[in-house]
C-alpha cells in the first residue's frame, strides 16, 4: 500500500509552548487512521500543521511523494532551507480539513458554504451532484439550504463543516473531532458515512476524535498522542484491547 | 526687546503651505521669495547684507500658526513677519507678535478688526469693510441693481465681504434678496444656484476664492443661468481664466486699484510667472508689496542705526509714505490698515477692462480715477 | 528652541487629555469613535463664549465645558450604542462634523467662521497665566493631565475597567455576567467626552482665539493615531502617543528643518513615519497594558 | 419546588419555529437534563430563558416571577447564570480576571444598582473592593483546581479547561440556577467523568443545574430529570430510566443502545 | 418650490449622488474584504485623475472636440486605471499586508499615513493649484423645459449604474467574486477551500483602485484636479458606502445617491440655510443608521450563541 501522507519528525511551537515534539507518522492510501489523545495534547495542532496553518520548527511533511512543508531549520544539501506550500495550494493537492470549531462562513447560506467547499471543482454538474448527495446525507441541511449558516444550531454547523469538506472530493480528509456537538444518532451515522466514502470513493481518512471507542472501531490504525508526542501506534483493534488505552481513553 | 546684530537679518512668512488652502499660502510666499531675491540681488541691506526669508506652514490652522510664530520668533529671531494669510490665524499670530514686538504685515487678512490688535499689525490688503462698502454702493449706484443674490463661503474672507457688501448695498436702498452659503471644501453649488435662480435677483455677487468662483461660474452656465455675476478681489487672480475661461465674460469685480495700468505691475507679473509657472493673485501682489515695504524699512533702520531693532523697524514701516507698490501707491492709516481705493473691472471674454477707481467717503461713493 | 519644545509639550498635554478620553472609549471599550474633535470644539467654545460674552473666569468655564461635553457624550453615546464597529465610527464622525458645521453657521452665538478672539487669559491666585510665558501654563496643564491620568488609571483598574474590557471582548458573555453593557459604554463616552471638553478649554485659553476650522475631522484622526501608536488600552501609552505624534509633527520646526525642505516634505515624512511605525509595532509602542492579574496580553490581538 | 418554569414558550425565526409551545420545569435543587436531536431548539430555549433572545410567545417564570423579555444582565443579577455552547471566554484576559468579571455586580456598596455615585463610591473603596473580588474569584478557581493557572491568558488554556473556566465564571455570579450548554463537548471520557463529579459538587452547593448534553453517559448518570425536545416541541419528560426506554426518544434521538 | 425647481434639484442631487456612488463603489470593494477604512482610496483617486489629465492633454494636443478627443479620453482613462490598479496593489503590499494579523486599527493608521504621502507628494510635484480637465465632448447643457442637464451629468449617472451592475455580477457570479466573499468572512478558512487569499486581496485592490481612477477622472471634469481632491469627497463617499451597508455594492450605490439627494433636498425643501447642508445630511444619516444599524442594505443578523 502506498504511503499517502508522511509526517517526518515534526515539531511545532506556540511561543514557549512546545505543542508538538518530534512527531512522526504516516497514513497509507485508502486507510482510515485515527489519532487520540487528551485535551491539549496537540492533535489539532498536528492537523493545522499538515494544512500549512502552523509553521514547523522542525521536520517535514510529505503528501503523495511531494514535500509540502519543511521547517526553516532543516538542512538540505548543506543549506538551511525552509519550504512550504501555502494552505490553498495544499488544499489544491487534495487535502480537506474539517477544522476544530467548525469555522463555517457565517454570513453565507448553507448552499453557498457548500459551493465554497467545491471552490476547486470546476465541473458545475459534479458540484450539483455532490450537493444533492450532501443534502441526502444531512437532510436538515437540505431543509436549511437558504438559511445563513450563522443561525444554524451547533450540531447543524458541524454537519455543515463536514459536508463542506466533502464537497471538494478530497483524496485525504482530515477530521478534527467530527462528532463534536452531534446527537448520538448522527454520530453513528457519520462514522458509517466515513466508512462509506472511504470504501466507495477511496478517500483516505485521518481522524481525530475524543470518542476514542468509536474512532478506534471505525479505523484501521491508530496513534495515541500525549503532550505533543506520539506514545503508541498500532492497529486499532489492538489498541482497543490495550490496557493503557482502555484506562486512559475509553473510560473504563 | 529683540534686535539682532549685523549678521544676515531674517524675516518670516507664515501661511498655509499644505492642506486645502495651500494654494493661497504658496502664491503669497512666492511673492515674498521673489521680493527678497530681487532685494538681495541688488546687494541686500545697506548694499551688503542679504536678507533671509524663513517660511513656515500654518496649514491654515491656529495651532500650527502659533507654532510657526514661536519658531520664527524664538529660533530664527526674525525682525519682521509677512502673513499670516487668513484671518483666523492672523488673530492668534497677531496677538503674539504684538506681545513680542515684531512687526507683521498681512497680505490678505481682511477682517475689519485685525489691525486693532495693536500697533505692530499692518496689512497691505483692504479690509472687508472698505471693499464691501465700495462694492455695495457701486452695484447700487453705477450698475443700478436693486436686488442682488449672494453665494458665499462660510469662511472669514467670503463671509466678511458678503456682510460688508450687504450692509452698504442695503443702506443705499437695495435689497439682498437671497444669500446662500456653502462650506469650505464644497465643489458642487448647483443646489444653491438653483435656489438663487428661482429667487431671480438682478445680479449675483460671488465673493470667493478663485477655484470656487470658477466652479460657480461654470455650474451657473450649466444651469443655463443668464444673470450677471459680480465679484471681488479674488477674481483678480488670472488663474480664473484658465479654470473658467468660457464663463467669465461680463463679470464685474472689485479689485485692487488700477494695477493693470502700472508698468511695475506688468513686470512683476512677468517675473513672477516666469519664475513660478503660475500667475500671482491679488494677495500675492499684496504680499510682494508688503515684503518690499518691510525690506525698505529694515534698510532704513539699518542705515540709520547699524542694527535691526524690532521696534525701530515697526516705526519705519508705520512711517511708510506713498510707497510705489505694484498694487498702486501704498499708505498705512493710523491703525495699520491700508489706505487704498478700489478698482472696478469688467471682464471682456477673458480680459479685465478697467472701469474706474473708487472709494467711499462718509457713505458716498467717490470716483478717484 | 527650548521655548519651542515647551510649546510642543503644551500641545502634547492638550492632546494627551483627548487621547486619554479616546483610550477609554476605544482602547478599553473597544468602540471606534471618531468624534473627539467635536467634544474638543464644544469645550473650546464653551470657554470662549462664557469668557468673552459673560466675563466668566476660566476656572468657572472649565467645569461647564466638561459637563457640556459630557452631556453631548451622553447624547450621542446613548443612541449610537446600537451601532457596531465602523457604523459607530461613521455616526460619531457625522456628529463631529455636525458640531463644526453648526459652530461655523451659528453666527449669532459663535461668530461663525470669524471665530472668537481675545479670550481672556486664566488667573490663578491672582497671577495671570500668560500663555506666552509657557512655564505656568505648562505647569497647570501637567497637573491636569496627571489628575486625569490617575483618575482614569484607577477607574480602569477597578470594576469599571474590567467591565469595559469584558464588553470589548465579548458583549454577549459580558451581558450574561450581569454587566449592563449600555451603561458602561455610555460611561466611557461621558468620560471620554468630558476630558476632551477640558482639553478644549485649555486650548481656548492657550491660543486665545478659536475658529471652527481648528476642529476638523483630522483632529479626531490624530487623537486616534496617538492612542493606537502608543498602545490601546494603556493610558500611559496614550500620553506617550500624544507626545510622540506632536513631536513628529513639529519636529521639522523644532529642528529648523521646516524652512529648508519643501513644506510638503514635512507631511510626507509624517505619513512615512506613521506607516513605518505601524508596520514595526502594530500593537503600539507600549502595547496594551499588561493584565493586572497575570501575564502581559498577547501582542497582536485585541481592540476595536 | 419549581424554580424555573416556561409556559408555552415559543420562538420562531421567520418560518423556522425553533421552540414550539414548550412547557419546561426545573425543580429546585436538582440536575435537569435537556436533550434532543441537533436543531431541536435546546440552545434556543436557553437563550430565551437567559435573556439573550426574546420569545415570540409564552412566558418564563423564575421563582414565580415573570421574567419574560428581561435583559440578560438583569436576569443574571436575579440569579441565573450560564455557559455557552461555543465557548465565550474573555480570551485576552487572564483566567482569574475572567472569574473576577463574574463577580462584577457582587461587590460591596455597588450591590444597590450602579449609579454614577456608586462609581465614585467604589472609586474610594477601590482597594478593599478589588481584594474582595480577587479572593472570591480565587476561591472559585480552587474549586476547579485551577489555582495554578490563574495568571494564564484564557485563550491559552486547553479546551477542556476553558469549559471549566466558563463554569467557574458563571458560578462567580453566585447563581441560584446554572445553565450549562454542552459542558462535556470536546472532552474525553476521563475528563467527562471528572466533570460529572464537579457538577454534582455544584448541585451540592445548593445550586440548581440545567444542562444540555449529547453525551448520554453523562446525562443518564447525573440527571435527576430529563426533558427531551424534538423539532422545537417537548417530546418527553421523566427520569433517566424512563427516558432511556421511551420508544419515541430512542427513535428520534438515542438510536438503539450501543453494546 | 415650483415643479421646475424641484426637478432641477432632483437632477442636481442625483448627479452629486452619482459622484459619491462612483467613489463609494471602489471603497466598498476594499472595505468589504479587508474591513478597514482605506483612507488612501481618495488619494489614489486623485492620482488617477492627475494621470488621466496629463495623458489626455498629451494625446489630445490641440485637436478640437470630436471623435479623437473621445478616443483620447478613453485611452487616457484606461491607462490611468491600469496605473492606479498597480499603485493600489503596491500600497497594499507595502503598507497593509504586513498588518493583516494586527488590530483592525493598525492598517487604518497606515492608510492615513499613505494618504498623507500621496496627497502631499502630488502637491509637491504638481503644485497646489487646481487644474482644469477639459471635457472631451461637447458639454452644452440640454434644456428640458426649465430643467437643465448636462451630458456630463448623464454620463456620471450612467457610468456609476453600469459599474454597479458589473461589479455586482462579478462578485455574485464569478469564481473570483465568490473567493472575495469567502476571504472577507474568514481568510484562514478561505485558504482551506483552496482560495489564494493574497491574489484575491491584490485583485480587490486592483479593481477598487481602477474604479477610483474612473471616478477621479469623471469627477475631475466637473470639479477640477488638485492634490486634496480626494479627501473630502472621498470621506463623504465612504460615509455613503457605510450607510448603504458595509461591503454591499448596491448599498454603496444607493447610499451615494441618497447622500447626494439629502445634501440637495435637505436644504432645498425646508428653507434651511444652505450652510447647514452637512448637518442635515449627516443628521439624517445618523438617524438612518439608528433605525437600521446595519446600513440600508445590510442584513441585521443577531449573533447566535
Ligand atoms: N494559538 C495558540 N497559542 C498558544 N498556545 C496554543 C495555541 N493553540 C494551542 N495552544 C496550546 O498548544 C497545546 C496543544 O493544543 P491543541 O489544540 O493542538 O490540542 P488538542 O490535542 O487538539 O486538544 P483538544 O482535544 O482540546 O482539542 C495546548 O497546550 C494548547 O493550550
Ligand atoms: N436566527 C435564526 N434564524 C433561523 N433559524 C434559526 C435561527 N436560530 C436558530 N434557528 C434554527 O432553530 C433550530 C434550533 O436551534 P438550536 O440552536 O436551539 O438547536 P439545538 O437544539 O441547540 O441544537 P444543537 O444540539 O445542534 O446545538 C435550528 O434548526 C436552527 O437552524
Ligand atoms: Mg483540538
Ligand atoms: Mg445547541
Amino acid at each position: 500500500m502506498k504511503e499517502l501522507l508522511t509526517i517526518d519528525d515534526i515539531s511545532v511551537s506556540y511561543g514557549n509552548i512546545k505543542a508538538l515534539q518530534h512527531v512522526s507518522m504516516h497514513v497509507n492510501e485508502g486507510n482510515i487512521v485515527c489519532l487520540i489523545g487528551a485535551n491539549g495534547s496537540g492533535k489539532s495542532t498536528l492537523l493545522k500543521a499538515i494544512v500549512g496553518q502552523e509553521p514547523l520548527v522542525g521536520g517535514s511533511i510529505t503528501f503523495d511523494g511531494e514535500e509540502i512543508c519543511r521547517a526553516k531549520t532543516e538542512v538540505v544539501k548543506g543549506e538551511k532551507r525552509g519550504r512550504y506550500l501555502t494552505t490553498d495550494l495544499i488544499a489544491a493537492k487534495g487535502i480537506a480539513l474539517v477544522p476544530e470549531g467548525r469555522r463555517v462562513f457565517a454570513d453565507m447560506t448553507v448552499e453557498e458554504n457548500l459551493d465554497m467547499g467545491a471552490f476547486l471543482v470546476r465541473d458545475e454538474n459534479l458540484i450539483a451532484e455532490r450537493k444533492e448527495a450532501m443534502y441526502d446525507f444531512f437532510p436538515i441541511l437540505g431543509a436549511r439550504r437558504r438559511q445563513k449558516t450563522r443561525s444554524l444550531s451547533g450540531g447543524e454547523q458541524q454537519m455543515m463543516a463536514i459536508a463542506r469538506a466533502l464537497m471538494s472530493g478530497p483524496r485525504l480528509i482530515l477530521l478534527d473531532e467530527p462528532g463534536l456537538g452531534l446527537a448520538p444518532l448522527v454520530i453513528a451515522d457519520i462514522f458509517e458515512k466515513i466508512d462509506m466514502i472511504n470504501k466507495q470513493d477511496k478517500v483516505t481518512v485521518f481522524l481525530v476524535e475524543q470518542n476514542a471507542r468509536m474512532a478506534l472501531k471505525a479505523s484501521t490504525e491508530g496513534y495515541v498522542m500525549e503532550n505533543g508526542r506520539i506514545v503508541l501506534h498500532d492497529v486499532s483493534s489492538a489498541l482497543l484491547e490495550n490496557e493503557q488505552v482502555r484506562a486512559a481513553y475509553l473510560g473504563e | 526687546q529683540g534686535g539682532s546684530e549685523a549678521a544676515s537679518p531674517k524675516i518670516g512668512f507664515i501661511g498655509p503651505m499644505t492642506g486645502d488652502y495651500a494654494n493661497y499660502g504658496v502664491l503669497s510666499n512666492n511673492s515674498a521669495m521673489l521680493a527678497v531675491a530681487e532685494f538681495n540681488a541688488k546687494g541686500g541691506i545697506g548694499g551688503k547684507l542679504p536678507v533671509v526669508l524663513v517660511t513656515e506652514d500654518s496649514e491654515g490652522n491656529v495651532e500650527k500658526g502659533l507654532s510657526s510664530i514661536e519658531k520664527l520668533s524664538s529660533s530664527d529671531k526674525i525682525v519682521g513677519l509677512i502673513g499670516p494669510v487668513f484671518t483666523g490665524v492672523s488673530f492668534a499670530v497677531g496677538e503674539r507678535v504684538q506681545n513680542e514686538g515684531i512687526v507683521m504685515i498681512s497680505p490678505s487678512a481682511t477682517h475689519a478688526d485685525i489691525t486693532s490688535i495693536g500697533d505692530f499689525v499692518f496689512r497691505t490688503v483692504v479690509s472687508d469693510g472698505l471693499q464691501g462698502e465700495v462694492a455695495g454702493r457701486y452695484f447700487f449706484e453705477k450698475l443700478g441693481y436693486r436686488t442682488i443674490g449672494v453665494l458665499y463661503a462660510k469662511n472669514d474672507y467670503s463671509q466678511g465681504l458678503y456682510e460688508g457688501m450687504t450692509a452698504s448695498f442695503e443702506a443705499a436702498g437695495g435689497k439682498v434678496t437671497i444669500a446662500e452659503a456653502f462650506n469650505v471644501g464644497d465643489k458642487d453649488f448647483k443646489t444653491q444656484l438653483t435656489k438663487i435662480r428661482s429667487a431671480n435677483p438682478q445680479a449675483i455677487y460671488i465673493p470667493n476664492y478663485t477655484a470656487e468662483m470658477a466652479q460657480i461660474l461654470e455650474q451657473a452656465s450649466q444651469l443655463g443661468m443668464k444673470i450677471p455675476f459680480l465679484s471681488c478681489d479674488g477674481f483678480s487672480n488670472p488663474e480664473i481664466y484658465n479654470l473658467a475661461g468660457g464663463f467669465t465674460d461680463g463679470v464685474i469685480y472689485v479689485g485692487p486699484a488700477k494695477v493693470k495700468e502700472s508698468p511695475s505691475y506688468s513686470k512683476f507679473v512677468a517675473d513672477y510667472t516666469a519664475k513660478y509657472g503660475v500667475g500671482p493673485d491679488s494677495f500675492a501682489t499684496n504680499a510682494y508689496d508688503g515684503t518690499n515695504i518691510l525690506l525698505a524699512a529694515m534698510d532704513k533702520v539699518y542705515k540709520a542705526t547699524g542694527k535691526f531693532d524690532r521696534k525701530a523697524i515697526r516705526d519705519a514701516v508705520a512711517a511708510t509714505k506713498d510707497f510705489p507698490g505694484v498694487s498702486g501707491t501704498v499708505n498705512f492709516a493710523e491703525n495699520g490698515d491700508l489706505v487704498a481705493y478700489q478698482g472696478l473691472y469688467k471682464v471682456n471674454k477673458t480680459t479685465p477692462e478697467y472701469l474706474g477707481t473708487y472709494t467711499v467717503v462718509d457713505g458716498k461713493l467717490v470716483q478717484i480715477d | 528652541m527650548f521655548n519651542f519644545f515647551l510649546l510642543i509639550l503644551i500641545y502634547a498635554g492638550i492632546y494627551a487629555l483627548m487621547a486619554l478620553g479616546q483610550n477609554i472609549i476605544t482602547g478599553y471599550g473597544g468602540m471606534l469613535s471618531l468624534t473627539q474633535a467635536g467634544f474638543f470644539a464644544i469645550g473650546s467654545y464653551a470657554t470662549a463664549i462664557l469668557a468673552t460674552r459673560f466675563g466668566w473666569s476660566f476656572w468657572a468655564t472649565l467645569p461647564v465645558a466638561a459637563l457640556l461635553s459630557a452631556f453631548f457624550g451622553l447624547l450621542i453615546g446613548l443612541p449610537t450604542l446600537r451601532l457596531k464597529g465602523d457604523y459607530l465610527a461613521i455616526a460619531t464622525l457625522g456628529f463631529g462634523e455636525i458640531v463644526r458645521n453648526v459652530l461655523n453657521n451659528w453666527d449669532s452665538l459663535t461668530n461663525g467662521p470669524m471665530g472668537i478672539q481675545r479670550i481672556p487669559m486664566p488667573d490663578l491666585f491672582g497671577f495671570t497665566i500668560n500663555p506666552y510665558k509657557k512655564y505656568a501654563f505648562l505647569f497647570m496643564l501637567v497637573i491636569t493631565v496627571l489628575i486625569a491620568y490617575l483618575l482614569f488609571q484607577r477607574l480602569a483598574r477597578s470594576r469599571m475597567g474590567r467591565a469595559l474590557t469584558a464588553v470589548r471582548e465579548d458583549e454577549i458573555a459580558a451581558q450574561s455576567m450581569g454587566i449592563n453593557i449600555t451603561k458602561y459604554k455610555v460611561y466611557a463616552f461621558i468620560l471620554g467626552a468630558s476630558v476632551a471638553g477640558i482639553a478644549g478649554s485649555f486650548q481656548a485659553v492657550f491660543t486665545l482665539s478659536v475658529t471652527p476650522g481648528t476642529y476638523t475631522f483630522m483632529v479626531s484622526i490624530m487623537v486616534l493615531c496617538m492612542v493606537v501608536l502608543g498602545g490601546m488600552g494603556n493610558f500611559k501609552a496614550s500620553i506617550l502617543g500624544a507626545f510622540i505624534i506632536q513631536l513628529i509633527s513639529y519636529l521639522p520646526q523644532l529642528t529648523g528643518l521646516s524652512s529648508v525642505i519643501p513644506p510638503q516634505f514635512k507631511q510626507i515624512l509624517f505619513g512615512l513615519i506613521l506607516v513605518v511605525m505601524m508596520i514595526w509595532r502594530p500593537q503600539g509602542l507600549l502595547g496594551r497594558e499588561s493584565n493586572r492579574y497575570g501575564k502581559k496580553a498577547a501582542k497582536s490581538k485585541g481592540g476595536a | 419546588m419549581i424554580l424555573l418554569e416556561t409556559e408555552a414558550l415559543t420562538r420562531a425565526y421567520g418560518g423556522v419555529i425553533a421552540v414550539n409551545k414548550v412547557d419546561f420545569q426545573v425543580e429546585s435543587g436538582l440536575i435537569t437534563g435537556l436533550i434532543g436531536p441537533n436543531g431541536a431548539g435546546k440552545t434556543t430555549l436557553f437563550n430565551n430563558v437567559t435573556g439573550l433572545d426574546v420569545p415570540s410567545a409564552g412566558k418564563v417564570f423564575f421563582n414565580q416571577k415573570n421574567i419574560t423579555g428581561f435583559p440578560a444582565h438583569t436576569i443574571c443579577r436575579m440569579g441565573i447564570a450560564r455557559t455557552f455552547q461555543n465557548i465565550r471566554l474573555f480570551k485576552e484576559l487572564t483566567v482569574v480576571e475572567n472569574v473576577m468579571i463574574g463577580r462584577h455586580f457582587k461587590t460591596g456598596k455597588s450591590e444597590t444598582k450602579g449609579r454614577f455615585l456608586n462609581a465614585v463610591n467604589s472609586y474610594i473603596h477601590l482597594k478593599a473592593e478589588e481584594e474582595q473580588i480577587y479572593e472570591r474569584a480565587c476561591d472559585w478557581l480552587d474549586f476547579f483546581e485551577m489555582g495554578s493557572m490563574k495568571n494564564e491568558l484564557a485563550k491559552n488554556l486547553p479546551y477542556g479547561r476553558q469549559r471549566e473556566l466558563e463554569i467557574a465564571r458563571a458560578l462567580a455570579t453566585d447563581p441560584k440556577l446554572l445553565f450549562l450548554d454542552e459542558p462535556a463537548a470536546g472532552m474525553n471520557p476521563q475528563e467527562t467523568d471528572h466533570l460529572m463529579a464537579t457538577i454534582r459538587k455544584i448541585r451540592d452547593l445548593g445550586i440548581t443545574v440545567v444542562l444540555i448534553e449529547h453525551d448520554m453517559k453523562l446525562v443518564m448518570n447525573i440527571c435527576d430529570s430529563i426533558t427531551v425536545l424534538n423539532y422545537g416541541q417537548k417530546l418527553a419528560q421523566g427520569t433517566p430510566r424512563e427516558i432511556k426506554h421511551n420508544p419515541s426518544v430512542i427513535e428520534a434521538y438515542l438510536g438503539k443502545e450501543e453494546e | 418650490m415650483g415643479i421646475a425647481e424641484f426637478f432641477q434639484h432632483l437632477m442636481n442631487g442625483l448627479t452629486l449622488g452619482g459622484i459619491y456612488a462612483l467613489i463609494a463603489l471602489g471603497y466598498t470593494m476594499v472595505y468589504g474584504i479587508l474591513k478597514f477604512i482605506n483612507f488612501a482610496h481618495g488619494d489614489v483617486l486623485m492620482v488617477g485623475a492627475y494621470v488621466g489629465l496629463f495623458l489626455f492633454d498629451l494625446l489630445r494636443g490641440s485637436s478640437p472636440l470630436g471623435l479623437w478627443t473621445i478616443i483620447a479620453f478613453f485611452i487616457a482613462m484606461l491607462i490611468s486605471m491600469a496605473f492606479s490598479a498597480v499603485l493600489g496593489v503596491f500600497i497594499e503590499r507595502v503598507a497593509y499586508k504586513p498588518l493583516r494579523r494586527a488590530t483592525r486599527l493598525a492598517p487604518l493608521l497606515s492608510a492615513i499615513g499613505v494618504s498623507f504621502i500621496l496627497s502631499n507628494s502630488a502637491a509637491w510635484m504638481f503644485g497646489t493649484h487646481s487644474r482644469k480637465f477639459n471635457y472631451p465632448f461637447d458639454n452644452t447643457p440640454v434644456h428640458l423645459g426649465d430643467v437643465v442637464i448636462t451630458p456630463h451629468q448623464i454620463l456620471i449617472l450612467v457610468v456609476s449604474l453600469v459599474m454597479m451592475i458589473i461589479l455586482k455580477l462579478f462578485v455574485d457570479r464569478t469564481r473570483m467574486g465568490k473567493a472575495m466573499r469567502a476571504t472577507s468572512l474568514d481568510q484562514g478558512t478561505a485558504m482551506l477551500m483552496g482560495i489564494n487569499v493574497n491574489r484575491v486581496i491584490s485583485m480587490t485592490f486592483a479593481i477598487g483602485s481602477a474604479l477610483a481612477a474612473v471616478g477621479g477622472i469623471l469627477i475631475a471634469l466637473d470639479f477640477k484636479v488638485y492634490a486634496t481632491m480626494g479627501t473630502m469627497t472621498g470621506l463623504k463617499a465612504f460615509v455613503a458606502a457605510v450607510v448603504g451597508g458595509i461591503g454591499n455594492i448596491s448599498g454603496a450605490m444607493f447610499g451615494g445617491i441618497l447622500l447626494g439627494l439629502l445634501e440637495t433636498f435637505g436644504v432645498a425643501i425646508f428653507g434651511i440655510p444652505t450652510g447647514l447642508k452637512d448637518t442635515i445630511a449627516f443628521g439624517v444619516l445618523i438617524i438612518i443608521l439608528l433605525v437600521k444599524p446595519e446600513g440600508l442594505f445590510g442584513k441585521v443578523e443577531k449573533e447566535k450563541v
